[in-house]
């Protein structure tokens, strides 16, 4: 499965409930929109990001880190960057679910 | 692939229109098939025929025309859209309006259903 | 239609009923796909599982009480099965008998398990 | 006492229009005044003057022309509703479309502005 | 100042943000639409408006706990219960705030 | 009008930019209050500070930004004062120099007297 979290985990509980969700080894997670907060250096969601990192891909999408001023080298690391190809792509590889 | 496209909320006040459309685009590009656009809930109001934004600001109105011209049906939930007042005299031209069966004929159909 | 060959899809409950309409619009559209014999089936987390509450009374709000279309779900309207997950109750404070119709209650592993072998899930 | 009321919600969607109608009600059996409701963000589509519930359902449309009737001012924000579609074909006769400075009057000249 | 809080604790920041801005003492808290799951006896803010109701009055709008099934007897300890014109009244006692 | 007269209205702005609109229809009122000659201020709180942030760039995205406006609220729109919540600001890893425009960093407690003084507080 490819969790899609779309909304700032500071305001919403859609990164915690999508945790619970999430399959070791074989899931993905996609940060879009506000959801890509999460990924911040120095934020409140390190922690739970660097663990979420050791047994899956985690990716953050370019367009709205851009859009909010986040660089690269504020992402935290082992966070991956995708554009909307790169999406889409995720998207064949793995049965979508959105928490928002 | 094919995909069917799920957008539950409305147009400006949050992203899911915007996102959803550059989905689309880049999944065109990619040379996959978009079986459609259900709009639910909130999400039918993108489908309204009224809309004037800004003149500096992008036109979803227009985005949706030119997402109909590439041949994507755009399909407004009709009960969804008499509670919110898009009824056959305001809803846009790109769209069309019809039933909740259309969204489960698009998770029968499309190899990925995906939400915004 | 064969077994195997029916679609399975999943509304997946996330949101209380009356301050947003999403789980009252959830069941509209349950009630339509009930009749495609298909395989949908539904599933309460998070505060969804609030919508199942026993006890509700919208008089003085002045809304529709729809949480009265859920225990007749499974046998008038055809959905396979309502999964409430264990977990979210647990937070809440609830339990079965909090509950306004039989459902079955599931911990987050089994439901995550059902989830994968979905071909659709949507998200309310 | 004077109050205003914002509204920043759309219909149905959210409960805010219907938290801000029991309240709006209760406040005139009280024999406070009401300066005025001003719709903003997705609370334009309150106003909306095609919506069509079902029939087992409250009638926003119609809660807004009883308001209007008791005299009450519902002021939907032009810029936000011409956004959403609500333009002066599609909003209801309860209602009228005016600028933001709306929103600030009401601040002035309402002891309380409250937010829904 | 009355801080009126509309969200779910559960899946919102609402509460805890407004948490944040409550004056100890001269403020009062009000809880309506999803808001009134946070007075919920056994739940997970039971703590947090336990807290609450030592220094400030907290209320719950009837309409809002009836439709939501929530008996009187399934709210904590020291939350009040007013309906529309005790909403009315608090708002003209005090400057009102909403979180959501 | 004497500086008594005028009427104290505090935007609260509690809300990230782009995935919503709240923040872009907030500074299109505040734009609009500031000609007013009253007493307008803003403050950032949670989410709201990202708004603030320095470097956006939404080309990617296909939206406006908005944020552009902030360094000029208060001398071209005539906003009394924008205040970010330094709490806020530490819990996203984030301070003054992320910001794109000189703001007046204060506590909550500080903030929240402000808020007590204020005839009319607008959430966004």
């Amino acid at each position: 499965m490819l969790h899609i979290i779309k909304k700032s985990p500071y305001e919403s509980s859609a990164l915690n409930d999508a945790v619970n969700y999430i399959n070791q080894n074989d899931d993905v997670v996609l940060l879009i929109e506000d959801g890509i907060y999460a990924a911040k250096k120095g934020g409140k969601f390190e922690e739970l990001l660097k663990n979420l990192t050791q047994k899956n891909s985690v990716y953050c999408l370019l367009a709205d880190i851009k859009a909010r001023g986040i660089q690269e080298n504020e992402l935290l690391e082992n966070i991956k960057i995708i554009d909307y190809k790169g999406f889409v792509e995720k998207v064949v590889e793995h049965n979508p679910m959105t928490w928002s | 692939m094919k995909f069917g496209v799920l957008i539950k909320d409305g147009q400006y006040t949050h992203q899911a229109m915007d996102s959803a459309y550059n989905f689309i685009v880049a999944a065109m590009e990619l040379g996959h098939e978009i079986k459609g656009v259900f709009f639910y809930n909130e999400g039918v109001c993108n489908t309204c025929g009224t809309m004037e934004p800004p003149r500096d600001e992008r036109n979803i109105r227009n985005l949706l025309l030119g997402l109909n011209e590439k041949g994507i049906r755009l399909i407004a939930c009709v009960a969804a859209g008499k509670r919110r007042g898009l009824v056959a005299q305001t809803v846009s031209s790109a769209a069309e309006i019809s039933g909740l069966g259309q969204l489960l004929e698009l998770c029968i159909e499309s190899d990925r259903l995906i939400t915004f | 239609m064969e077994e195997q060959k029916k679609t399975k899809v999943m509304f997946v409950c996330r949101t209380a009923p009356y301050g947003t309409i999403f789980e009252q619009e959830a069941i509209e559209a349950m009630i339509m796909f009930g009749a495609y014999e298909q395989d949908i089936s539904v599933s309460f987390v998070g505060d969804g599982v609030f919508s199942l509450k026993k006890g509700q009374d919208t008089a003085l709000l002045g809304k529709k009480n729809f949480s009265m279309t859920y225990p007749i779900l499974i046998d008038d309207f055809e959905i396979s099965h309502i999964y409430v997950e264990k977990e979210s109750l647990e937070e809440r404070g609830l339990s079965g008998d909090d509950l306004m119709t039989e459902v079955e209650i599931v911990d987050r592993n089994l439901l995550k398990q059902k989830m994968k072998e979905m071909k659709a899930l949507l998200p309310f």
